[in-house]
């Protein structure tokens, strides 16, 4: 069933009455994804592209038992939709929205993990099990089914791989998009458990970024936990990077040595990842392996 | 992300009680005699205010007299403090020092909570200290929806050697630092140096305050001290205002790309191939044709010999980025090669656009990054 | 615990943004005009300020015109409302409603929790609905340490019949409620009536809030507010202002006690026996000589017919209350008889002080009870 | 062991340089009370009647290992040390303090059912087992060891109650005074449960007042669960009570006819607990039950 989520997975969309929640539960419901309700406050009893609409998450977990939900909301309302998502009873819920307050961020995942709750995200592209179901806003026509997992703290630059190893023949078990903050739900180590323990995934590509310590981390993970192949790529590894500077996500910062590329290059490379210095290097990267 | 000013975030401290010395901001001649006269003395200090550290080591801080400070204010304002201007002199009355000490609260990215760092070694760089005399940094850990007490810290201020009167101030201040964090979404609370004096009290004698630039909207004062502050490089300025992630770098080869990972990966591959990016340039998801035009006078301002436009499109229409690119290349009249790669959302009507402007489109990443490197080159 | 007036209670409305209708104190001919200007009407309602309820009922809200307002401000101004006297008139807009609501947020002594009461009963007595009507009553039952979210009321505003914009405004009312007690440490902010406009907006009609007096070290302003509001008993003022625990009441006999239950059973004794007191006071824990004389200064105020003084000495000192109803025996001249009982801590010192002086002491509450009740009688 | 406490107790005193905290110490070390620490922030090192005082409760706790603590401390302070205490792993919290505002109560109160401590107070006059130890400022002169329980919402009401008692020979196990809040830590309930099964108690007198319904929780349980026999006193239970006034305490007030004394003695005796009018009738009525 791959990891996270699969066909049989029903899900609601939160704000799914917005332009950004209404554009994407679309493109979800084409792939195939259960989009079985959406939740906007006060606007209960509506419908959706036939899909109904409730006034509270708890009324539409009710009604539909549905167990992720999917956060398009504006920055400043995510605290308040995602403590209601993590009341409902679900326990997979993925939040897209970019520009959450971090101190927002470290209340929800602290709540998340009181409940055993999995978040993903915020500031992510969310998940994608190709051929079956997404969460989120990952491109369904650059994926195919197969056994490679993918864990990424990018979104377009996770297409780019996605979109490689497509071409080159190599399908994907889940792609997860953990988002460019600092503090972010699910992390690189959860992920790799997963896949570790998914029959469905044969190959595990991390793709990582300046800043942070969360690939180090899961270097270490691979070296104690981890049989499958691991290949990485981390953005920002030229000598360009400056800093103190961000680069674009929140997290992707350097300060001091730990957050360089180079650094957790070394460190993947230590704990036998195989690592790749543009997208197109890791297709060739697995069929070395095979 | 975004830092205050020394004397911002001693305006902070002073608004939530922690002891400060008396500060003034240089103005004028005047300004000097009045601060002279409220402190009672003819020496101070004066501080270059500048968003770096290292000003000591710079020589933007000293002891002037009310004879000397102005023309040592003068001499520095404005000056370069690696990459930022010194914007202001603030005036600081003298403190007696009997010993130094670091304190920083910072909001621990790894485990989401609060982190109040102590270390006995303070006035110098933390990361030198953490890095030779690790048992010399304290820390205690707080959970991010905790509701601080002086308690919480009462054992963080034995460790750093703090008794009676002093261990209580020290707690104490560590509460309003947590309480000043919370209420201004601050990501970082430093002081360094804290400060005792003759008489046992505890003072910040400076301040490093960082706030979640994603908590603006709750946090209007704040933002509009921001707004002002980023006008120090103004291309970064103009970018912020526009809602594009913009990162001034120094080589050859303008970008533009959708996305922060393949924005960097997109200066990766540059130089890779032998070139380098001349900046860092992140349009977000969903751009439309005004910010694809944006972005690009943008670039167009800096001194560069080719430009780069990279989207894998998701969210972004191919066609959107390309109308944004042909009426760019018809105003602004770029000179330098350009290279579009476009792959994804509508790439068949925005390589169609293009074309039918005379403009090139590739839709694979790897080579069209070598093509503008060796069109940049060739044209060397 | 103590109320503020409509009026207060509607301007911290104003401030936690609940909508409420244009409101304005009404202090002579100007202000009736200024107010008819501002809302654009001839027509409003005046409305008695007053700290008791059944203001209706009692022609203390009225709707008034230009021409009749002042008359009928100046009429009713300084009336007595059970007890209460009508401190001001408030000026409020008329506004159109079409239905009546009940809602009201309490810190719930039981369970020691925030809880939310709503009912679609409104404008009448909330205790005669949840006798008569208890299904009409809804409730939401919220931590006390809650961060209140608009979520946690949409299912109560469900029950109460909301939908689509209205069930959202009244959900963001509970919550602006919530924060509001929070904030300023509210025991009840009750709304009867909310109302509902022709647009289907909320509105609240009224207010009733009680504020906690054991926070009035963090609460300011309000403390402020309610040192001028206890002035409306003047003994009950002066005692407050002394740090004692006075409340008038009708009978004969004047108390003095140490602690709230032995006072009530004071009072209750006295009544057992076939006289009546004329005060509850409570001196408190550890009273010295000079509470004991002002206390005894309160109650010769009073028309009394004897004086009962009861005190078992804990944390308080019998020689201390003994030194205190000397003086106050000899400087105010009462003239009416006193019986005091006193045992506990210094209690044979005490008794000695007062014999020295003239002054029978007893040691069993009972039986001096009784004493001080003949002597009443006798005298009568 | 009577309830609660006895003389292996060991008590910390919160506030123990101050003066009220100081006085009480002394006056519970003179009954026999072990005291084995004061804390006061700040005077660490110090020591008052030859106990140490120490900065922290964490620190008392672990050198002396005490499982108790009382509360000396202006009411404004109170939520912190409150906090403080139940940080440091005691499990039994008095807090003499009047004045605490409600919601700070409420919020102790709530931690301390999440760790499952006693909490006793605030504004309470703390608890006594007579001829052996004491936590509070109960006078010890006034008690004797015996088998009368008390519970009670009173101070000085108590002690009158408790001296009758012992005048007419009848001793007490264990006195508790809940305190005269209208939010408190344990309750009548709870007490009565705790006498129920202490085999020191063979009668049980309850002090009442107006306000709140306590009481008549209390009158519930003794019909379905105490087995031994309980005296009931009502404080406020004549015609002069006027509704919606404070009587001193902040709990006693009435609202509506519930809280009335009347009421309440009518629900007592219903309950089969012999109710007296006046303190002295209460050894009378025990008198008569034996």
């Amino acid at each position: 069933m791959a990891v996270l989520l699969d066909k049989s997975t029903k899900v609601i969309v939160q704000g799914m009455t917005g332009k950004q929640g209404s554009f994407h539960a679309k493109s979800m419901i084409d792939y195939g994804t259960q989009i079985v309700a959406g939740v906007t406050p006060g606007k209960g009893g509506q419908e959706v592209f036939g899909v109904p609409i409730y006034d509270t998450m708890k009324e539409a977990v009710e009604a539909t038992q549905a167990t992720a939900s999917v956060v398009f909301i504006p920055a400043p309302f995510v605290y308040s939709a995602a403590l209601e998502a993590i009341d409902s009873g679900i326990n997979l819920l993925t939040i897209i929205t970019e520009g959450v307050p971090i101190r927002d961020t470290a209340r929800i995942r602290r709540r998340v993990h009181e409940q055993n709750i999995t978040l993903v995200g915020p500031n992510c592209p969310g998940l994608i099990t190709p051929g079956e179901t997404k969460i989120g806003i990952i491109p369904g026509a650059i994926c195919s089914k197969g056994n490679v997992g993918i864990v990424s703290r990018s979104g377009t630059l996770t297409y780019e791989i996605i979109h490689n190893l497509t071409l080159s023949g190599y399908g994907q078990s889940t792609c997860i998009g953990l988002g460019g903050d600092p503090v972010r739900g699910i992390d690189f180590k959860e992920s790799l458990r997963l896949f570790e323990q998914d029959p469905d995934t044969k190959h595990i590509v991390l793709v990582g970024e300046i800043g942070g310590t969360g690939e180090q981390e899961a270097a270490q993970l691979v070296k104690e936990e981890i049989s499958k192949p691991v290949y990485g790529f981390i953005a920002g590894n030229g000598t360009w990077v400056k800093p103190g500077k961000q680069m674009g996500h929140a997290g992707a910062i350097v300060h001091g040595k730990s957050g360089t590329a180079q650094e957790k290059l070394r460190i993947l490379n230590e704990a036998g990842i195989l690592t790749a210095h543009t997208p197109s290097e890791i297709p060739n990267k697995i069929k070395e392996t095979m | 992300m975004s830092m205050l000013y020394e004397f911002e975030g001693k305006l902070l401290f002073k608004d939530s009680k922690i002891p400060i010395p008396r500060i003034k901001i240089y103005t004028d001649t005047e300004s000097i005699k009045q601060f002279a006269e409220e402190i009672g003395s003819d020496t101070m200090m004066a501080k270059g205010q500048a968003l770096a550290g290292g000003r000591g080591k710079a020589g933007l801080i000293k002891k002037v007299t009310t004879e000397t400070a102005e023309e040592y204010s003068k001499s520095i304002i404005g000056r370069d403090h690696k990459g930022k201007p010194v914007a202001a002199v603030m005036l600081e009355e003298l403190v007696e020092i009997t010993k130094e000490y670091y304190l920083a609260l910072m909001l621990d990215n790894k485990s989401g909570s609060y982190l109040m760092l102590a270390s006995t070694m303070g006035g110098v760089d933390i990361e030198e200290v953490a890095e030779n005399h690790p048992t010399e940094i304290h820390r205690t850990l707080l959970p991010i929806d905790t509701n601080p007490q002086t308690y919480h810290f009462m054992e963080l201020g034995k460790k750093m050697g703090f008794k009676a009167k002093t261990l209580t101030q020290f707690a104490s201040i560590c509460v309003k630092m947590l309480k000043m964090a919370i209420k201004h979404d601050l990501t970082l609370v430093e002081i360094n140096p804290l400060v005792t004096t003759p008489d046992d009290k505890l003072i910040a004698a400076d301040s490093k305050v960082v706030i979640d630039g994603n908590s603006y909207f709750r946090q209007p004062s704040i933002a509009a001290l921001q707004s002002q502050r980023d006008q120090h490089t103004k291309l970064e300025f103009e970018a912020t205002q526009a809602g594009i992630s913009y990162v001034q770098l120094d080589g050859d080869i303008g970008i533009i790309a959708g996305g922060a990972g393949l924005s960097m990966a997109t200066c990766d591959l540059l130089e890779f191939y032998g070139s380098s990016p001349a900046n860092f340039l992140d349009v977000g998801g969903g751009a439309n044709d005004e910010k694809v035009y944006k972005a690009l006078e943008l670039i167009s301002k800096m001194d560069i010999k080719g430009i780069f436009v990279n989207f894998f499109a998701g969210i972004t229409r191919c066609d959107d980025v390309a109308r944004g690119v042909v009426s760019a290349n018809k105003k602004l009249n770029i000179k330098v090669p350009i290279v579009i790669r476009m792959i994804g959302t509508k790439d068949t009507e925005g390589i169609k656009i293009l074309e039918e402007n005379g403009i090139h489109a590739y839709n694979k990443m790897e080579p069209s990054a070598k093509k503008i490197v060796e069109l940049v080159k060739g044209g060397n």
